[in-house]
């Protein structure tokens, strides 16, 4: 028994930061960010009128932004699907990671 | 998103990252406003002054774009949610 | 792109890095698709649920967008080589 | 007194580098280019046009150049203002900063 | 920009910064360029190469671009030295 | 003869990063990716119709394709050709590097 540890794999969970954990989450972090940002833009473009006649989402353009994001992740996992389908084809495997897909 | 698998000193150092990634991502929404709103109510250059109108249009811009914004956030989140919980279930299988 | 006047600790820096590169890339790729394919397709708001029409269409413009990608990059590595060449012929004279 | 150092405030102050000094200029440095790119963009939008019969800008071109970057401008400044409110009405203080606001 | 209150570490990193910072926004200058002025001026493609009328029209629109970039710098110079008085008088206050 | 090491131009060329180096080569990469992306979104703004009636390139796309990467590639050196001899008016010298300008 070593006076100078608590062996490596107890402080990988209590104390040291491993690189690769960390760069997957801000990956994840800013992927998700990005998706984000492009929904709000598309669906501000698809539904709310620039007359800016009033400072409020109205009836219709609130229904639509429902519906517009709620198409767009329908999109996102057709393609993701499809990317992934085309990635096995191709490697025998998919090409990132795999069951997440398309799930966003 | 879920952090839980990361230990105390990666949370903390996320924590950290998001806080400064808060702030560009404020920085990008106040600039993206102004670049929008600017766009999409101020077409009259005969005057270098913001008329009455440009101005309530630029104000209601504003206002529009960060309640849309919240709506798609809400949306985003019960999307999330959901796809969350399909994925717990799978597992459980 | 000539990596051959690199040594070895940084061609295998550059490895890692380009590894990382192709993730980001791709995830750029998917989300790219899916917004440039989603604003040329849907159109009706008046349901939430992908007609067949504009899923045939979501489909075929990625699909489309894959082939035009490729094509280009297929002009674009002849193009790089020719550059090369001529570069590299001006270095012999 | 020390003969190991001339104080933490002294070095502070002629030698070492303090990150979060140099990261406060880096964003600001970003963000005024950010804001430049968008009104060079902008303004060309609005007051160039794109036939490019001749490779100066004409008269017309010139003075609405200079309008268009002064109400982009008030635009910022309206902008910041109503974000700096809505913060304030939020959380009892500015969002970021405070006093800055709008001021580029 | 004011970088007074830097001491001389931060000011040398601070210029070293500028310098790669100076490379990299004169290659996005390039790269928008030559996009910008392609899509207004090249819309004909019957052919693979630049008709006279095209080059014409893709230095004049790279000659115009430049010089608008640089009046609207000098306004923004203007613009910022102003906001910088009245910072500092309203200090003095 | 030194027995701690080979002398720092061998460590150099076989062992150590140059930071410099690897710097170069991330921006020259940066930089190709940059103008691929650019040439694929311009061209596909330019000749493929957005019906998206079938999956393929059809032969009027595959051509328009063709030649508007070449006239992107030509109007590409045309630009770097006037940005460099402005460059070498300005001071004395080409902006960036020199030789390699406007060929990609």
């Amino acid at each position: 028994m070593s006076i100078f540890g608590r062996g490596s794999s107890a402080v990988q969970s209590s104390g040291a930061i491993n690189p690769q954990t960390v760069e997957m989450a801000v990956t994840e972090l800013e992927m998700v960010t990005d998706v984000f940002n492009r929904i709000v833009n598309t669906c501000h473009n698809k539904c709310i009128s620039t007359r800016y006649a009033e400072p409020d989402l109205n009836k219709g353009e609130s229904v639509c932004v429902d519906r517009c994001v709620a198409k767009f992740f329908e999109v996102n996992k057709k393609i993701g699907e499809k990317l992934q389908a085309m990635g096995a084809a191709n490697s025998g495997g998919s090409p990132v990671g795999g069951s997440s897909f398309g799930g966003l | 998103m879920d952090f839980s698998k990361l230990n105390a000193a990666e949370q903390a150092h996320m924590t950290k990252y998001i806080e400064k990634k808060q702030m560009h991502d404020f920085m990008n929404l106040y600039a993206g406003l102004v670049e929008r709103c600017f766009t999409s109510c101020c077409s009259d250059f005969t005057s270098k002054a913001l008329s009455g109108k440009e101005e309530t249009c630029v104000m209601n811009c504003a206002d529009k774009f960060l309640k849309h914004t919240e709506r798609v956030g809400a949306r985003f989140a019960e999307h999330n949610a959901e796809t969350m919980n399909e994925a717990a279930s799978s597992f459980k299988q």
